[in-house]
């Protein structure tokens, strides 16, 4: 099925997202859809989705136009969507999420599970996708998660496919089996749109690419462009691609962790006898597929969840067993994974959100009152320092993009006296420039002489950051490796399979 | 409330000068333009429109009952007119002596009685006061505390008790009955709190078992000699309190009104304190908005929900300490929380769990309180009426779209405003 | 390679290659201690003579059970030796980091039971009918538990309902007056069902298309609901409560053959129709929610309502839709106050049991079959309240008063602990 | 938007509905309730009113109960109810919700110029004297306590005509006559909350039967009430399933006589004894249930009378020609102010020896043979 745009503008407010945006994807192409984070993308699928409606423009599917109310439409007429942020019901089987909105039944309106079954596996019998039609969603790594959406969409026979940065959570590996699903997809006769804003994988399977800048096309590309092409065309301007630094002035070993080991509450062991340390001035990166431990981990380095095993010392300090105050105390920074969740409160304003993890004390709070002037004018001093883009420092922190948002939190951070700083994914779903910044200030911070532990998922950001990448697999070390491992073997490792020679676990 | 005479002259040419222009103005801008805003085409034309929609309905029910137009609907085709003026004589009289028994008695003799009414509705807003304030506290940090009644209980058995059975001068009689009702108050809520610490059992749940627990335990209490029960009575009810240890009346005794109230709106202070200046507020707030981050930031959050609940509970308290030393001196029974703890839900969430807002709204639950008595008195209104009228009050003032609906007013922000830009951003993002 | 990340049941899953071990809670074993030392301080504390009656059939039996009566204080002390032992059993379990059987705590409740009702009724002329504490449970809990079905459909579907107690009233109400003009209670079942479900049409409109705050809106349902009531009830009712106040209740139908089964047939199958339809209606709002396609859209609106609308499933309809049919749940139990349990409406007749049902909900983790089992752990406890003082025991009746929400209170604290609601629940589904 | 609005619109016109729904039915001007209360009252005072001085305006204030609990606030309110009407004059009615408000209900009805106030029940006590003082030309009636809040034996305002009842006594013979009624051998009472002015029914009742033993030598069981606070109480003054619970319970038990004490919950007991398809007799309170609520008519053995209704009404018409007397009231056996109803239907089921004891122990108690004890006299 042939699908096209036609002048899609859609405004917000006094914003336009899209601007008389034009596509057109034949069946069987991939066509790579390529922008910033925040350039109108995601809007744009949406409105081809049906879940927004365009004020402008319209969209024609084989030639004809069509109009959806809503997402059954969209449905219904053959189109499918794998959302960058999953559209998944977490307590819900595999089975479940995918009949969902189209359930087969027996009479009565009684579900017919069977069928449903049946179907996935025949999908991904298809497709070699190997996922169990009985698990819960939320039980599932987010790779597994992915492919969950892929036969959602496939179940209803959707002959366009829009893939909304789908590799942000995946394993090099992972990517490249999507890459393989994609052309597979392709080879069936669907018409692909491939939305992201990862250069290296718009190059590999790319049929067509179109570049969108702040909700306007600004060019097309041909497939065998360079990255620095790409990456100019894509920001406006030339991109730097590595992360400058230094060679790594080591001194001592500061933290230590000793044969941890963290339990669920159900009994499952997420962290298994886990050892590392962490010299000053050395970035580690912790890599690793989501969902390997690395969360955990990072969270009891804060004292977020109390090993039931082990030892973390700094400088000497035993810190199992303390509260999560105890360890901002011995002056440990901390960016978290998911900083809509854990970083900020999103209806603070955005003075209040950096000084919430200081409120034991001087300056900001004195017998128990908060200081405002002290705390606006460090707001403001942070806000300058940390190039902060917010129309004022009593701004809740929740309206801020991405990007403005985890410089809150990394100005929070890095503003105290550190002896360890923690940066869990620092720079996901944050825009290339903010990127730039964000790996500036962790350098600066290594050679500040620090120690920083960085976990990753990406590769490129674990190679750029790291000076040793430790990886995990199932809550255990598969190695810790210098950064200028190979790739494919930090890919590897990856998956669990440990290389020779690498640093005993 | 004047034209918003700061507002920035400067027309916005370009983006960036606008930009320019907005940065350098943002205080003033802020806050007068929003204030007029509110007030012509938003909140409060709402909360306007929203009492007059259910003083519409109530004045339906008011004729409903009314005798006058239920002859005069008899012979309705007869002379219609007999109806009509019935029914609007039946609601003027009835709104009327709500007026008089609420604000300003203009049928009395002399200013000093004329004003008394108000007097009456301040007194029953003091007990709203604090404990609108004590669940305000628990919503803002994301806590629903159903317990007012058991808590306002406890207070009361704490302070009554302090109240007639010791023997002390005044103020240090009142302050200690005060203080052992504020804390029973408060220890009656942290249980609730530590329980949800400690095994995560959910509040509604604990403070609604906690309410009929504090209940029953007050009736036996009551009906036990020696214990509360007024020596020499029957009946479960206790002796009334020593002059030492009331709230004196504020303006003689003429009126009601006593020193509680000032308690209440000191109350009302501290809490805009504590919620807005504190350090332990802004834990409060933190784990109310997101206690994922709070956790991150250091906030204990099992220890905090204990101490939000002990904060609500000492505010709930205080209403009921107020109750008993300053309201019922004569001696209390079994309902003097008064429903107050229910009806404090109502106020908290009317006044958007901000301090000034709860001020507001109790006061007029109290306005309510007192000219129900009113237009029962003169008039035979049955009080349903006046809840059903709160209610609706309630329920149109939190939907802004559906009073505009019905009344045609115009939608607020009309003009394109930076805040509706807001959001786009995100979704853009 | 894709076969290590992926999952498949013949290839090992994350969660299986993980290690386990086996995680213990002390909960079992305080709560044992605290309960067996409850019961010890009260033998000792107050002991009593005499001998204590149990009756374990009713009147008209086929196969009559002959009553038996036991040496109050022996039999007593005989449970608080096995309370003590069970106790000593859970902590060495607890020590050998085993986890405390779920058969333990059930021998445990009933041994505390046994001792306590021992203790309760030494010496009394009136004796314990086991049937009727059975029978008294269920009816007790039959308002509780439709109105926890329906709270808990409504939580589904993403939208607290706090106004349980407004929407039994409110049925409570128009069943008698149906019921009263029609002189059918059929009629007044229906009505209240529509009742139930106009009180739920209000807190959606304002809740789902208005977005309001939905505590906000049911707790003022509620208080809207009372006086209106309360209005109608002293303005209409009372002036003609021969017309409009005096009901034909549903008969009891004793179900042929097992109402004859000793104990159970007369304590659960000689009722009315309401409570049959209760015990129809636990499986069947269960077998709605989990296995047909209405409770999963249903489901998965209330879960992630995002997700479902972008698979065509119209968000603010679902919600409606259950909303509704939660409502009329509700109404079912508020039709058993004037149709069933008592021939008249009164003010306020419900007296709070929204609000209880509102915590079985919680308690029952916002699942129907758990939340029935709440509410009748809720009945039982005010059964036994009734029970109790019928014998006469020695305890203060304003504390036997207190029994069902101190058990309540208990049973929350101790056993169910921390709960997770529908993940959209409370949150007003806003799309740009 | 559009059907989102229309939406809110049902809502808003189902809650609209709703309240338009109190328009109570023109047709019916003479409603059965209402004239019951008047052949009831009418049949026991029967001179003429006189007529009112000028400006009286007799009221009454409510305490949380409310004018419509079926028992002492009702009754209350319908014996005023009836002088006003007699007299030709209006009056004023307050509702109390709680304790909080019965010294502004009472301001209130100060202010639309009350000449006698009637408050119904002992909460109202404090805030009556209260009044009472401040207003020494207004007359006060407080209907079930002695207005003696310092205990000192005396009314502490002399404008307050104190109304007591001494339902024991009559209770006692509504024992005494259910022992002898009773072929189980088991008679049962329960009551809404254990107030003083409940349980003094429940225990002249279990006196009554105790003393019916004494006479007797026989062993007849009272179920339901041990003596002080013990006994079975529903929690509240609903009829609901509570009550239903507890009437059941006693029922169960194999009483054939039950005295439900407490506003509505009778209601329960009645459809209790409905459901348990067995002959068990009733016994009412307050006011007599064969003429207030037909539907007994064929269970109701007697009703315990407190004549509230009456003493009002006496209290408003002595007050109306301004023969206002404040000594305190104490309804007894003796002035009629408590009783017993007559059997009705079941005249022709109790044996005629065993009313005679009972009119020869309503003498006895009269003559002070036989005491009653109760908290009005302990």
């Amino acid at each position: 099925m042939k699908l096209e745009l036609r002048g899609i503008t859609k405004r917000f407010g006094a914003l336009v997202a899209n601007d008389h945006i034009d596509l057109v994807v034949q069946p069987g192409e991939i066509h790579c859809l390529l922008g910033e984070n925040g350039a109108g993308k995601s809007t744009l699928m949406n409105v081809l989705y049906g879940l927004y409606d365009a004020d402008e423009g319209e969209v024609l599917l084989d030639d004809e136009v069509v109009h959806f109310a809503g997402p059954g439409d969209a449905m219904a007429a053959g189109i499918g969507m794998v959302h960058q942020h999953f559209m998944l019901v977490p307590v819900f089987t595999v089975a479940e999420n995918v009949m969902l909105g189209h359930e087969p039944t027996r009479g009565g309106g009684r579900l017919d599970l069977e069928a449903a079954r049946a179907k996935v596996v025949e999908i991904s019998e298809r497709f070699g996708f190997h996922v169990d039609p009985d698990a819960i969603v939320e039980d599932l790594p987010v790779g597994v998660q992915q492919r969950v959406e892929i036969i959602k969409a496939l179940s209803r026979e959707a002959q366009v496919l829009i893939f909304d940065e789908p590799t942000a959570v995946l394993t090099p590996q992972e990517t490249d089996e999507l890459m393989g699903i994609m052309r597979q997809l392709k080879a069936d006769g669907a018409a692909i749109v491939f939305i992201t804003h990862k250069l290296r994988e718009v190059r590999e399977v790319a049929d067509r690419i179109t570049v969108v800048r702040r909700g306007a096309v600004v060019g097309e590309a041909k497939p065998g462009s360079s990255d620095a092409e790409l990456a100019s065309l894509m920001v406006g301007r030339s991109v730097e691609l590595t992360v400058a630094k230094d060679a790594p002035r080591y001194s001592d070993a500061k933290l230590e962790v000793k044969d941890l080991e963290i339990v669920d509450p159900d009994g499952l062991v997420l962290v298994d006898d886990v050892s590392f340390t962490v010299r000053g001035g050395e970035v580690l990166v912790v890599a690793g597929v989501q969902g390997n431990g690395q969360t955990e981990l990072a969270d009891a380095l804060l004292g977020l969840v109390t090993p039931s095993a082990g030892s973390i010392t700094l400088d000497g300090t035993e810190l199992v067993g303390r509260s999560v105050r105890d360890f901002l105390g011995q002056g440990i920074g901390f960016v978290p994974e998911d900083r809509g969740v854990d970083g900020l409160v999103g209806t603070f304003t955005v003075a209040e959100n950096l000084i919430l993890d200081r409120i034991y004390g001087p300056p900001f709070v004195k017998a128990g009152s908060l200081q405002l002037r002290a705390r606006d004018e460090f707001a403001r001093a942070a806000v300058e320092e940390f190039d902060i883009r917010t129309q004022g420092i009593d701004q809740p922190a929740g309206r801020l993009s991405g990007g403005n948002q985890q410089k809150v939190v990394l100005a929070r951070e890095l503003s105290r006296e550190l002896r360890l700083f923690v940066a869990c994914q620092p720079t996901r779903g944050v825009d290339v420039g903010s990127i730039e910044f964000i790996h500036k200030r962790i350098v600066a911070t290594r050679d500040a002489g620090v120690p920083v532990i960085v976990v990753a998922t990406e590769l490129d950001e674990a190679l750029a950051l790291g000076d040793r990448i430790l990886v995990m697999y199932r809550g255990r070390i598969v190695g810790i490796v210098p950064a200028t491992t190979p790739r494919d073997v930090l890919g590897l490792m990856m998956a669990g399979i440990a290389p020779e020679g690498s640093e005993a676990a | 409330m004047s034209a918003p005479e700061d507002r920035p002259a400067v027309p916005a040419e370009s983006p960036a000068a606008e930009d320019v222009a907005r940065k350098r103005t943002e205080e003033p801008e802020n806050r007068w333009s929003v204030a007029f805003r509110e007030i012509v085409g938003g909140s409060w034309g709402v909360s306007v429109g929203a009492v007059i929609l259910a003083i519409i309905a109530g004045s339906i029910m008011i004729v409903a009952t009314d005798e006058g137009v239920r002859a005069a609907s008899g012979y309705f085709f007869g002379r219609p007119g007999d109806l009509l003026a019935a029914a609007g004589g039946a609601i003027s009289d009835a709104y009327s002596a709500l007026f008089r028994g609420a604000v300003w008695d203009y049928r009395a003799d002399s200013f000093a009685e004329s004003i008394r009414p108000l007097m009456v509705s301040l007194n029953y807003a003091t007990p709203l006061i604090g404990s609108g304030l004590g669940l305000a506290v628990g919503f803002r940090a994301g806590l629903f505390n159903i317990g007012g009644q058991g808590q306002m209980i406890f207070a009361a058995i704490g302070a009554g008790w302090i109240g007639f059975a010791l023997q002390l001068p005044w103020p240090l009689h009142m302050l200690l009955a005060m203080v052992v009702g504020i804390l029973a108050g408060a220890l009656w809520a942290g249980i609730a709190g530590l329980l949800k610490a400690l095994t995560g059992a959910h509040e509604v749940i604990t403070t609604i078992m906690l309410n009929h627990t504090a209940y029953y335990l007050l009736f036996f209490l009551l009906a036990t000699p020696g214990l509360l029960q007024a020596p020499g009575s029957a009946n479960p009810k206790t002796p009334a309190m020593l002059e030492s240890a009331q709230m004196p009346k504020l303006l003689g005794s003429g009126y009601h009104l006593h020193l509680g109230f000032l308690f209440a709106l000191a109350a009302v202070v501290f809490t805009w304190w504590l919620m807005e200046r504190s350090k332990l507020g802004l834990t409060f707030r933190a784990v109310g908005e997101n206690p994922h981050a709070a956790r991150v930031a250091g906030i204990d959050v099992s220890r905090t929900t204990v101490w939000v609940m002990v904060v609500s509970g000492a505010l709930v308290g205080l209403a009921g300490v107020t109750q008993v030393l300053g309201t019922s001196v004569t001696g209390f029974s079994t309902d003097v929380d008064a429903g107050m703890g229910f009806d404090a839900i109502t106020v908290a969430l009317l006044g958007r769990s901000s301090p000034l807002g709860v001020l507001a709204a109790a006061i007029l639950f109290g306005g309510f309180r007192a000219g129900g008595a009113t237009m029962q008195a003169a008039e035979g209104i049955p009080i349903e009426i006046v809840t059903v009228i709160q209610s609706l009050i309630v329920l149109f003032i939190a939907a802004p779209p559906l009073v505009r609906a019905i009344l045609r007013l115009p939608k607020p922000g009309q003009t394109p405003r930076r805040k509706a830009a807001q959001p786009a951003k995100e979704v853009a993002a | 390679m894709s076969a290590q990340t992926a999952v498949r049941s013949d290839d090992a899953s994350v969660s299986s290659t993980l290690r386990h071990v086996t995680v213990t809670s002390k909960k079992y074993p305080v709560v044992f201690t605290f309960m067996s030392v409850v019961l010890g301080l009260i033998l000792l504390a107050a002991p009593r003579e005499g001998e204590t009656k149990f009756r374990f059939s009713a009147e008209s039996d086929f196969f009559v059970i002959p009553s038996i009566s036991v040496p109050a204080m022996r039999v007593a002390w005989v449970c608080l030796a096995i309370l003590v032992l069970a106790t000593i059993t859970s902590w060495v379990l607890y020590a050998r980091e085993r986890r405390t059987p779920l058969v333990l705590g059930i021998v445990f409740a009933f041994a505390f039971l046994a001792g306590f009702l021992s203790w309760g009724g030494a010496g009394s002329v009136s004796d314990f009918p086991v049937v009727r504490l059975i029978s008294a449970s269920v009816l007790l809990a039959v308002p509780i538990l439709f109105g926890a079905l329906g709270g808990a459909i409504g939580e589904r579907a993403g939208v607290v309902n706090i106004a349980i107690e407004g929407q039994l009233l409110a049925s409570a109400f128009v069943a008698a007056v149906v019921g009263s003009i029609t002189k059918n209670p059929w009629a007044g079942l229906v009505a209240a069902l529509v009742a139930g479900a106009l009180v739920a049409l209000v807190l959606g409109a304002f809740t789902i298309t208005y977005r309001v705050n939905q505590v906000i809106v049911g707790v003022v349902l509620n208080v809207l609901v009372l006086g209106l009531t309360s209005f109608m009830y002293t303005q209409v009712l009372m002036k003609n409560a021969d017309q409009l106040n005096r009901t034909v209740r549903f008969p009891s139908l004793p179900i042929p053959l097992i109402s004859e089964v000793p104990i159970i047939g007369p304590a659960l199958f000689r009722q009315s129709i309401i409570v049959y339809l209760m015990y129809l209606a636990v499986p069947l709002v269960w077998f709605a929610l989990y296995r047909t396609r209405w409770g999963l859209r249903l489901r998965a609106v209330g879960e992630h309502p995002l997700a479902a609308d972008t698979v065509g499933i119209k968000v603010e309809r679902t919600r409606y839709r259950a909303l509704l049919i939660a409502g009329a749940v509700v109404g079912f139990g508020g039709a058993y106050y004037t149709l069933v349990s008592v021939s008249a409406f009164n003010r306020n007749m419900t007296a709070g049991a929204g609000f209880i049902a509102l915590a079985a909900v919680i308690f029952g983790k916002w699942d129907p079959v758990r939340a029935a089992l709440a509410a009748l752990l809720f009945g039982f406890a005010s059964a036994l309240e009734g029970a109790m003082s019928v014998v006469g025991s020695p305890v203060p009746s304003q504390f036997m008063l207190m029994l069902p929400y101190v058990v309540t209170l208990f049973a929350v604290a101790g056993l169910v602990g921390r709960s997770r609601a529908p993940a959209a629940s409370g949150i007003p589904y806003v799309k740009e | 938007m559009k059907t989102k609005l229309r939406l809110a619109a049902v809502g808003a016109a189902a809650v609209l509905t709703l309240a338009a729904c109190a328009t109570p039915p023109e047709a019916t001007p003479t409603t059965p309730a209402a004239s019951e209360t008047e052949t009831s009252t009418e049949t026991e005072t029967t001179e003429p009113p006189a007529a009112a001085v000028e400006g009286f305006r007799p009221c009454i204030v409510s305490d949380a109960g409310g004018f419509d609990d079926k028992s002492f606030n009702q009754l209350s309110f319908e014996g005023l109810e009836r002088a006003a009407n007699e007299l030709g004059v209006e009056f004023g009615q307050v509702q109390s919700n709680s304790d909080a408000d019965f010294k502004n209900n009472l301001e209130s009805l100060v202010a639309t110029d009350c000449t006698l106030i009637t408050s119904v029940g002992f909460a109202l006590s404090a805030a009556t004297v209260e009044s009472a003082l401040a207003n020494t030309e207004l007359n006060y009636v407080l209907v079930d306590d002695a207005a003696d809040n310092d205990f000192d034996g005396n009314v502490d305002a002399p404008n307050i005509k104190p109304l007591l009842y001494d339902t024991a006594q009559a209770a006692f013979l509504a024992g005494y006559l259910a022992a002898g009624f009773s072929e189980a051998g088991k008679v049962g009472t329960f009551g809404g909350m254990p107030f003083p002015t409940v349980t003094i029914f429940m225990d002249g009742f279990k006196q009554g039967v105790e003393h019916y033993n004494e006479v007797n030598g026989a062993e007849v069981q009272v179920i339901g009430f041990e003596g002080g606070d013990q006994g079975s109480f529903t929690g509240g003054f609903e009829a609901n399933q509570d009550a239903r619970n507890v009437a059941d319970g006693i029922i169960d038990q194999g009483v054939d006589v039950i005295l439900p004490v407490g506003g509505p919950i009778y209601q329960s007991a009645l459809d209790s004894i409905a459901d348990s398809g067995r002959d068990i007799a009733l016994i009412g309170v307050d006011a007599d249930f064969f003429v207030t609520d037909p539907s007994t008519a064929d269970v109701v053995l007697t009703s315990i009378l407190k004549q509230m209704d009456v003493s009002v009404y006496d209290a408003v018409i002595a007050a109306s020609s301004g023969e206002f007397d404040p000594t305190p009231y104490v309804g007894t056996l003796e002035n009629g102010g408590v009783g017993i109803a007559p059997l009705h239907n079941f005249e022709s089921k109790v044996d005629a020896a065993l009313v005679a004891e009972v009119e020869q122990l309503k003498a006895d108690i009269i003559s002070g043979a036989v005491t009653v004890t109760s908290y009005l006299n302990q």
